[in-house]
């Protein structure tokens, strides 16, 4: 093993970038951080040992920046988060170039993964089940009578993709086989527009299947193993909002395959670091391959709450040429109780349009089982450039049970003024019969009854106006309001709308 | 201690009867006199006390029990925690300011959220179909979407790509 | 089993009450909470569904208040907490007494542990090994003979103690044979102001010992369990600092041994409930019982934390007549990981004298491994009337090595300004060799070495500036400084010094 | 942006060396004046920028780097958390009036901490000796007893039992 890096450029903002300078200052490792010329006031520079601005525009996915700062902050190591430049192999290529050590997978198993049509072809052969669909070969939507007869041997209805799309765009639902073709030429035009091309393809899409993804970690001795799986299927938007392990889906037996089908996927990309395997689990019990994301993963933290492990210091460890712990080798670990994440959007809770403002008061609950990665506190100010993720709530107790309990309580304790967020989402999912039961599809969401609310209570409407008559205290007028484009150093918030 | 009355309005309405397009239906609006040992609301006498720390109400106490609440104002608007919840509430305004703002833009779009203009595709004065997509809102990786409500023409556009826009104002107007 | 309690009065303040109360609300139960008028702008309030005034003075102490403020808010069972009321016995009676469930081991229970004599006869009796000593019969202290007899073939020093005292109060250290008689004389007095009498012994004093406890759980079924062990030992003023579990002086052998000595303990007194029997370890490994705690003990939460239990919840539970957990009885509990309690004070962090104040920013550790139970927040203020711990951090790690680091990581990150606290005093501790290495008695802190700091870095000295010469922002006015006795509803700051 | 210079002192004075009796040994004082895009410590230029959110400082760049920080400030002290760290600062007095204020209780004895005044053992006029307790401090469950430093004879007395005490003022004087 190398040693381990001293200085690490996390290149990354909000709770991701937080959470890793967590880990890397436990390591010894200084953390420096990195903003966006308009996103100076960003949280996560508070947890930096000092952080370099990289100018205006979209600078997070600005790799040539990124370099420059991590050479001007003297850094030997880039650690890049989830979401921006984490899954780019070019971008894996030139920080190994600089000399630096990149704490995540080879280039060349982010880019075996990163095309969806390779990556099913390459599960296919490597024997994991994948999710049956076409294989969107050059001809194939010209072959009519082809795609016809596969499209009626799984049965309708089916999801036309585009190979290189993501977030749900250029996704369309076909019921009818007489749809197909048009389906797949509308997603090809999308996808041109938004991808610049890239090949088309259709799955079976199933009605009410459970997400399910399966932790995986590999080291550059070739070993590779499961850690174990995580349910994300409460999502809107195509994005998850709940996950929880254990998921209450699944039984030993197909606990055991999955676990199995995920190492399988990873080996045959030769993968090392963190990395997660995502199945759709079908109502009838089956899994089917969904992708692979090459990077640490959002919902992480559940998984280190059961297992007691802790996934970006062996992120490092790894990187820098260390072999998987013993207990992760030798299925000693087993998961303790049961943990869930819930994660707080500034967005309206029920229509999930985006929110912005100025956090005027925030106070995240605590106590037994309570962990919250926040990548926001009081006087943040939320722009609309980028991710609503404000911060993940991480509930653990030794039962399920007790863990929804305990979510609930954390929900009803956390203090967000200022800007609306999903707060009464997540209750009203933690509250409602299908989360309960475990027995929930990906459409849990989508079929909530909004819950009934009645008006405030009395003392919320006295406080209200108690507030509304005293004079408004110095420190709370002229923020939140956007500014001009005037040097955010020296001026009373550092604030200005992202450029 | 100073009793002055503030007609306030809870934001969003009462939760199961949202504000109406015409912002009359739905709405939840008390007239508050907060005292120094009770308040009136809509006119019923209710013994009242308000702890305040740090320029923030932290506990009402009402009839010797006291609740704990947590409140942050910006202008004519506060934010209450309450039981576990989060409401917002301004100052209302009189019925006839309120149907001035929301008549002004009747043939307006407003936008449904913040964001910047991504697309612009249409300009003034082109004639359009009813669900024709006129511009492209994102905001944090998410696209919305604004559509024409019926066949017409396209009046005024007064933002242009890249623009940031603020919820709930007119980001395009169809003529008929 | 009888229902469960629906309203739990919590007759305390600060974290415990915080802790208590959310532990209630996950269960479904209301919990209310009661102040000094004195302390009307209390943390723990917020965390009340409502709470009580209890009147001017030493509230917390009046048991008659308490319970009328019990029937006024219609509470079916009272949780003490620790400290104050929560081992009188008399009080526990009046709870029962006024038809209210009282959380806390029976009354009987909590007399046979009050007095130290009795209890270390009692212990005797039982087979627990006690500190060699004197048994302060009667005409002890006449019988110079028989005294020097006992002394000389313990060896000195001796401790001497007042059988009814507390907080090393009264406690005279002897080296000498000539100077027994004398000490035991000056106890005797001290003892008379300040406990109202009693009796006088002295114990064999060990130079350094570890402290070390396990805690211990009744059922009324007669079931008792240990719950693995606490080490204690970092303390001043005969105060704990920091706490860890496992202990690293135990082996396994040592610790099966302390377990079933303390199970016994709790036995001889039929104990039902949470309970902790306080050992000395001496420097050869031999443990002696020390005295037994008839309450939930402050370093509860490392328990929790290593072995993925709710010690409040059981509490709860079991005095609703509930059985101990089936898992609590079979064995199959066992510590995952290591944790580390730290303690801050509001003190001088070398001097350890009280410090007082209105904390200004207040901003919590988090992240992986991080649990904080806070008695104070933003705004607090910190008077000279109670306790001064202001919070508990509680870090778990997979190592002891892991968990240190963890540690030092979330002292470095906890922002508190406006009250001087201990905080460099734990970060002192965690980085002493002594600590690290484990092999560490009660007298760590009296011997580190008070850490040599350089100046403060020049962005220190900048901010400083900076922050000196701009206009003081209106709502840091006029707060913080004693106010007259006014109404503290409807003043700016709610808070008065304690009356 | 003004460029004002402050003098400010570090509470408790260089880590190594505390602040003496007399109040000059061991002090940390500097002259600092921060202007837009550099400060000047004790006559050295610094190129350095704060930011400032919501009336804190919280992040000092220095040549380029940018260092997290948190300010409070209550009157002419400010807390300063940096580097994982906290100080504590205030405005330099004048050498002047600092000794005035250490000599002006030579005769006095302060308290150490703040406190009630729990027990008065002795009365004004009484004659003491060296080491014998005068009163007893009680904060935070904790007792501190006050003993004369010196035989003599009570001066005065001015606080009463239950009194609340600041840390360094004078509780008792002792008279040759």
């Amino acid at each position: 093993m190398s040693p381990l890096p001293k200085r690490i450029l996390i290149a990354n903002r909000g709770e991701i970038a937080v959470r890793i300078a967590r880990t890397a200052r436990e390591m010894g490792i200084d953390p420096v951080g990195v903003f966006a010329s308009g996103d100076s006031g960003a949280f996560h520079r508070r947890a930096m040992s000092q952080s370099l601005d990289l100018g205006p525009g979209p600078a997070y996915l600005d790799s040539g920046r990124i370099l420059e700062a991590a050479r001007a902050a003297g850094a030997d190591a880039i650690h890049p988060g989830y979401g921006f430049l984490s899954e780019n192999a070019a971008f894996a290529r030139a920080v190994t170039a600089a000399g630096l050590l990149w704490i995540g997978p080879s280039p060349d198993s982010i880019e075996k993964m990163g095309g969806k049509l390779a990556a099913r072809a390459r599960m296919r052969e490597a024997g994991v089940p994948v999710v049956p669909g076409s294989d969107g070969s050059p001809g194939e939507a010209d072959s009519g009578a082809e795609l016809a007869r596969r499209a009626a041997q799984m049965g309708f209805p089916v999801l036309v993709k585009a190979s290189s799309g993501g977030g749900g765009k250029g996704m369309v639902r076909v019921d009818r086989i007489e749809d197909l073709a048009e389906a797949l030429s509308e997603t090809r035009r999308v996808a041109e527009a938004a991808f610049g091309g890239g090949r088309v393809y259709f799955e079976k899409l199933f009605e009410r299947p459970r997400h399910v993804e399966v932790q995986v970690f590999g080291d550059s001795l070739g070993h590779i193993v499961h850690l174990f799986e995580r349910d994300c299927s409460v999502q809107r938007r195509h994005q998850k909002v709940v996950e929880e392990t254990p998921s209450p889906a699944l039984d030993d037996r197909l606990r055991e395959a999955m676990g199995r089908a995920a190492v399988e996927a990873a080996r045959a990309v030769e993968y090392v670091g963190a990395g997660t395997v995502e199945f759709l689990l079908d109502e009838r019990g089956s899994f089917h391959f969904l992708e692979m994301n090459t990077r640490l993963q959002v919902e992480h933290p559940i998984t280190e709450e059961t297992l007691g492990i802790e996934l970006v210091r062996a992120q490092i460890e790894i990187a820098a040429g260390a072999a998987l712990p013993r207990a992760w080798q030798d299925g000693s670990l087993s998961p303790r109780g049961h943990a869930i994440e819930l994660r707080l959007y500034a967005e309206d809770p029920f229509e999930f349009l985006p929110r912005t403002g100025r956090i005027l008061a925030w106070e995240e609950p605590s106590g037994p089982g309570i962990r919250v990665d926040a990548g926001v506190g009081t006087g943040s100010v939320v722009g609309v450039d980028y991710d609503p993720l404000l911060a993940k709530l991480v509930v653990s107790a030794s039962s399920r049970e007790a863990a929804i309990a305990r979510a609930r309580r954390a929900v009803s304790e956390w203090i967000v003024l200022g800007v609306e967020t999903n707060g009464r989402l997540l209750a009203a999912v933690l509250d409602s019969a299908a989360f309960q039961s475990g027995k929930y599809a990906t459409d849990l969401i989508a079929s909530l009854d909004r819950p009934r609310e009645g008006e405030p209570p009395d003392a919320a409407w006295i406080a209200a106006a108690s507030a509304l008559e005293a004079p408004e205290p110095a420190s709370e007028t002229g923020t939140g309001t956007s500014r001009g484009p005037e040097d955010p150093w020296q001026v009373r918030s550092g604030w200005r709308p992202g450029a | 201690m100073a009793a002055r009355r503030v007609k306030i309005e809870l934001e969003g309405g009462r939760g199961e009867q949202p504000v109406s397009q015409d912002g009359t239906a739905g709405r939840a609006v008390r007239d508050v006199r907060v005292g120094a040992t009770d308040a009136v609301l809509d006119g019923r006498l209710v013994p009242a006390r308000v702890l305040r720390e740090e320029g923030a109400v932290t506990a009402v106490e009402i009839e010797g029990v006291s609740i704990p609440v947590r409140t942050a104002r910006e202008r004519n608007r506060v934010f209450v925690w309450c039981g576990g919840r989060t409401y917002e509430f301004h100052k209302a305004e009189a019925a006839s300011s309120r149907a001035v703002r929301h008549s002004a833009h009747a043939g307006g779009l407003l936008s449904p959220m913040p964001g910047r203009v991504r697309k612009l595709l249409v300009a003034e004065g082109d004639a359009v179909v009813r669900g024709q997509i006129l511009l492209v809102l994102e905001a944090m990786k998410m696209e919305h979407a604004i559509r024409s409500p019926r066949d017409g023409r396209v009046g005024s556009l007064p933002f242009q790509e890249g623009d940031l826009v603020e919820a709930g104002v007119p980001v395009a107007e169809i003529l008929e």
